[in-house]
């Protein structure tokens, strides 16, 4: 059953960890490269879940960009999730497959600065266009540690090496 | 010193007393309109000026006679402003051939019913050179649409006048109304049931009034052909619309509902009578229905009004011919 | 060539296709249709629309930055003012937020008011929707008598909320007052009126053979659609697919009554329509069993929050189903007194999202006639 | 078939149209339920649960003075930042006082200073920023606020929305207390026994 603990037939996702609905409204949590998305949005829409938002969280690490995929027909929520540096962040767009992604990653562009690479349309959305982007960024001051921040849940797939808290990155920002 | 000729004195008066009854039927009508709307929508309607709002009307066209004209960048001025005028003068002449009463009437002429068709389709290019001039892209769309309503619709209207005219052989509106008796069942109405619904029809098309409101959809297109009128320019058109409804309905009464005949005392008060109950009819109208899609509009036109008003006069040309 | 160089950014983005003869044209932010300031951007072929691009942001408060300078429940008031046509499900998707986050179990009482209010919410906010649609299409006096009726679930609805439009009236662990036996025999006496008055809407409007004509087959939006938009609500109802919250992810207490989800499968605007009024009747039936299965106890949590409550740090998504679609609330705490970041999913986002691609080779009147099928909340959209 | 069928959803279109008539007629012959503003107003029963602008409540024995302990628990829940309260200072001590303070500590007893009261000297509110959430009302320890039903509220100026509610209180309690004053003399075996 390796096909369904990956979750993904068309790409090896970096981990997949299994939460409690109960106690936080998602089934599952699906780490991607960036490169990956694309790939595992086609095949989302293949297995007909629909889009229900992008959002991104600023931490210490980089941005943690969140893909909520649910379903119409019974309660599942799936979340892709994608680590992007602060140096350098860059998406691929998946607006070609879901057309909906399309104003969710321009809303992202307005409050995190997130580039995403392909996007036919890029130009503020929710802000006016005079406005600088990345309102919703945070100082370094205030940024926390991903791993303060969520509980992943527990594991059922992991890529040998990865952990979704990137020790090292954290550990020079906070020297105690 | 040639003599001033009698005709023209009268003339001219009449044009003053019916400018004068233009004005205040405009006001008596949107006052009405107001009040209808507002018991219809279970609401007082006007209240405060005067006594149950009566005077409101009024403090209206003072308000839009104050307020500052206003020509829009790049408009085409002359256009811009000849329309409101053009718009509203010709609505004058209509109220010429009128038959008020046996002895009421403006101008008596054999071809009044031509005559008020006529001019009545000047109204189109006042909407049309309103729409152009005002240098506004919901003016233009709203003036397109009036265009082809006004164009579409004019043809049953026409047809089904048309086949009063046959019947009665007259054009001139006193003959068809003497040719009716006092009570209902002698009206042209009981002969000619569809003519006078696709006369009505036709007419709340031709008037721009709602469900037939397209060139004015403020849903679409804000104000549609005035959107960009201030002040008395929209007051003209707004006139204009309301002379304009007076004009259709008494042109029906004249034609279908027996004129200035009526139970017991004939008179210009019956013909003012039923001109506001059909009046009353197209304000009904409007406060309950949706406004229908263009195309829906001259399919309608096109596909129901013209085959049945083209039948209606068949059937008519061949009885008469009969009889 | 552009005959107006001034033009904004947006506009000068908006490049004219490749057709001649067609024209651009702004509809809104100040337009009778967009319903408050909702800009459309329309290529437009005489009356034919060729292209429609939707600019946003007008209205945009920012919630997601206030939130995160704000204390738990000082953001409460917020959600009022989200969707002020039914801002208690986003009450509702709040609290269950934050509830879920710090594992708050919530008195069974709560949970009933949190129904009863937001049922009736719901109902005013499709009364309004049904007006303003109607106005929409030229129809003037619907929108008064759905104003007659709204405005009796207000009355009865300020007492226990204290206001009549932005009510924030849920607290985190419980509501903010108790329903007293006078509300729930008012409500009780309402909901037969209210169930009265429907017969009338339908015989004035939705019979109406103008209005048939003008909203049947017109802006098609069928499950791939939505799926790909990610629209809910009646739009996905109205494309054949039974998906509401309330059923598919059940919150609160709607699975303990015996209610149905309208589902209607012509995906037109007709069949948006039809699920909303159907609604209206669905909601009166979780009213009316709402106020006859109410039980006694408490109305908030013993410890109630104090301003300065600390949620533990986690995340938490909650969704809860509002008249437009789904509400999503996804929060990330950090464990302090304001969150660390929370993010809105809106409904009519998504759904104003699927517009552009409807709208096309479409009459103007029909445009109009799809946007307002989407019932659209500007101030949500652009929160 | 299907041109009958046709035939008669016009039909069937063209009645709907009629209905439609009827019901709008049946209103315009209905009673209005609009209430005529100036003349009419709404009834104090309607008003329940209204929320007008936040107001002191006074102390069940001295009207003009407030509950309000000053403990700042409002102005810490308001999410808009409306009230802002200034709390009362201790009281300078008086010179014998301070003499007795001083020996007190020669003495090397505990020195009692004195306390500030517990109540506030200033409570602004600007109910241009509320939002009428009632976290206030809520969080309050002593029940000190509350919400007034005063519907009619409305100025042109900005100034007005600052209040000092400290200061409508007192105006309230006096006309509290006029009012009484002036009923009294209709009652004057009661207030001779008062007296």
């Amino acid at each position: 059953m390796a096909a369904n603990k990956k979750l993904l037939d068309s790409v090896t996702p970096l981990m997949v960890s299994k939460c409690s609905f109960d106690k936080t409204g998602l089934n599952f949590n699906v780490f991607l490269s960036p490169d990956d998305i694309p790939t595992a949005a086609k095949e989302m829409l293949r297995k007909e879940y629909y889009l229900e938002d992008i959002d991104a969280v600023d931490v210490v690490e980089g941005f943690l960009i969140t893909y909520h995929y649910a379903r119409f027909e019974s309660a599942e929520r799936v979340a892709h999730r994608v680590m992007v540096t602060h140096a350098e962040p860059v998406v691929p767009t998946i607006s070609d497959i879901y057309q909906g992604a399309d104003w969710h990653e321009r809303e992202c562009t307005d409050f995190h600065a997130i580039k995403f690479s392909g996007h036919p349309n890029l130009i503020p959305l929710l802000l006016d266009p005079d406005t600088p982007q990345g309102v919703l960024l945070k100082t370094d001051k205030s940024r926390k540690p991903l791993r303060d921040l969520i509980d992943f849940g527990e594991s059922v797939f992991t890529t040998d090496g990865f952990t979704p808290f990137d020790e090292a990155q954290a550990d020079l920002k906070e020297p105690k | 010193m040639s003599q001033i000729p009698v005709e023209l004195v009268k003339i001219l008066i009449a044009l003053v007393a019916v400018a004068a009854f233009v004005g205040l039927n405009g006001l008596v009508l949107v006052y009405l309109e107001r009040k209808v709307a507002g018991h219809i929508q279970r609401r007082p309607g006007p209240f405060e000026v005067g006594p149950h709002g009566l005077l409101q009307p009024l403090a209206d066209a003072v308000k839009l006679i104050g307020k500052q004209l206003f020509t829009p960048k790049n408009a085409d001025g002359f256009l811009f402003w000849l329309a409101p005028i053009l718009s509203f003068m010709p609505v004058l002449l209509l109220f010429l051939p009128l038959p008020f009463g046996p002895k009421l009437t403006g101008m008596n002429l054999n071809l009044g019913l031509l005559l008020i068709l006529a001019f009545s389709g000047l109204n189109v290019l006042a909407t049309c050179l309103a729409g152009w001039g005002s240098n506004n892209k919901y003016g233009i769309l709203g003036a397109a649409r009036a265009v082809s309503q006004s164009v579409a619709y004019e043809i049953p209207l026409l047809l089904s006048v048309l086949a009063i005219a046959f019947q009665t052989g007259s054009l001139n509106l006193s003959e068809v109304v003497a040719g009716q008796g006092s009570w209902p069942w002698q009206w042209n109405f009981m002969v000619q049931p569809l003519a006078f619904i696709i006369f009505f029809v036709s007419a709340l098309g031709e008037t721009n009034r709602a469900p037939f409101d397209l060139a004015e959809a403020e849903s679409e297109l804000t104000a549609g052909f005035h959107t960009e009128y201030s002040g008395m320019g929209f007051g003209m058109f707004f006139l204009a619309e309301y002379a304009n409804m007076i004009v259709v309905c008494s042109v029906a009464v004249a034609l279908f509902l027996g004129g200035w005949n009526g139970p017991f005392f004939d008179g210009a008060w019956w013909f003012l009578a039923k001109v506001y109950v059909l009046l009353l009819v197209m304000i009904w109208l409007r406060w309950t229905f949706p406004r229908v899609r263009f195309d829906q509009l001259l399919n309608l036109n096109w596909k129901w009004l013209m085959p049945l008003a083209l039948l209606n006069l068949l059937i008519t040309a061949f009885v008469t011919k009969l009889s | 060539m552009n005959a107006f160089p001034e033009g904004d950014f947006y506009t000068h983005h908006f490049e004219k296709g490749a057709r001649e003869n067609t024209m651009i044209l702004n509809m809104g932010p100040q337009h009778p249709s967009t319903h408050g300031v909702l800009r459309v951007i329309l290529e437009l072929d005489g009356e034919y629309i060729v292209r429609a691009e939707p600019v946003l942001g007008y209205l945009h408060r920012m919630h997601e930055k206030m939130a995160e300078v704000k204390s738990w429940v000082q953001f409460m008031p917020n959600m009022g003012r989200v969707d002020y046509l039914h801002p208690l499900a986003w009450n509702h998707a709040w609290v269950g937020a934050v509830e879920k986050l710090a594992e708050i179990e919530v008195p069974e009482r709560a949970e009933y008011i949190r129904v009863i209010t937001s049922e009736l919410n719901r109902i005013s906010s499709h009364l309004l929707w049904w007006g303003a649609y109607l106005l929409d299409l030229g129809a003037f006096t619907p929108i008064m008598y759905a104003f007659d009726d709204r405005e009796r679930i207000l009355d009865l609805m300020q007492k226990p909320t204290g206001s009549r439009l932005t009510y924030s009236s849920f607290r985190i662990g419980g509501v903010m007052n108790d329903l007293d036996d006078g509300f729930l025999k008012d409500c009780a006496e309402l909901v037969p009126y209210l169930r009265s008055r429907l017969p009338m809407y339908k015989d004035l409007v939705t019979e109406n053979v103008i209005l048939r004509k003008r909203i049947e087959d017109v802006g098609h939006m069928d499950k791939d659609m939505c799926m790909r938009y990610g629209a809910t609500g009646p739009l996905i109802r109205g494309a054949g697919v039974k998906h509401d919250t309330r059923i598919i992810e059940p919150y609160s207490v709607y699975d303990k009554f015996d209610w149905e989800v309208p589902v209607y499968k012509e995906a037109d605007a007709m069949a948006r329509y039809m699920v909303r009024m159907d609604e209206i009747e669905q909601s009166l039936r979780i009213v009316e069993q709402a106020v006859a299965m109410i039980p006694d106890g408490d109305f908030m949590i013993k410890k109630r929050p104090k301003p300065a409550w600390k949620a533990p740090a986690g995340e938490a998504y909650f969704a809860s189903e509002s008249a437009r679609g789904k509400v999503g609330i996804h929060i990330v705490s950090d464990g302090s007194k304001t969150p660390y970041r929370v993010k809105l999913r809106a409904p009519g986002f998504s759904n104003l999202n699927v517009f552009a691609e409807c709208s096309k080779g479409t009459m103007l009147a029909d445009a109009v006639a799809i946007l307002g099928s989407l019932d659209m909340v500007i101030p949500e959209i652009d929160r | 078939m299907t041109a009958i069928k046709k035939i008669w959803d016009n039909v069937s279109g063209l009645w709907s149209l009629v209905v439609g008539l009827k019901i709008t007629g049946k209103a315009f012959m209905d009673k209005q339920v609009t209430l005529h503003y100036p003349r009419e107003t709404v009834s104090d029963s309607q008003l329940e649960g209204f929320r007008g602008p936040l107001e002191l409540v006074g102390k069940p024995k001295v009207p003009a003075s407030p509950k309000c302990i000053a403990c700042m628990m409002c102005v810490s829940a308001c999410p808009s930042g409306c009230i802002s309260i200034t709390k009362a200072k201790a009281p300078k001590p008086t010179e014998a006082e301070l003499q007795a303070m001083k020996e007190a500590e020669e003495r090397g007893e505990k020195v009692v200073k004195p306390k500030a009261p517990k109540e506030p000297t200033k409570f602004m509110y600007d109910f241009s920023l509320c939002s009428l959430c009632g976290s206030c009302v809520e969080n309050c320890a002593v029940g000190a606020i509350r919400f007034s039903d005063n519907v009619y509220f409305a100025s042109t100026d900005r100034n007005a929305f600052k209040m000092d509610l400290l200061y409508r209180l007192e105006v309230k309690g006096q006309r509290q207390e006029q009012a009484k004053a002036e009923s009294a003399p209709q009652e004057p075996e009661k207030s001779t026994k008062e007296g």
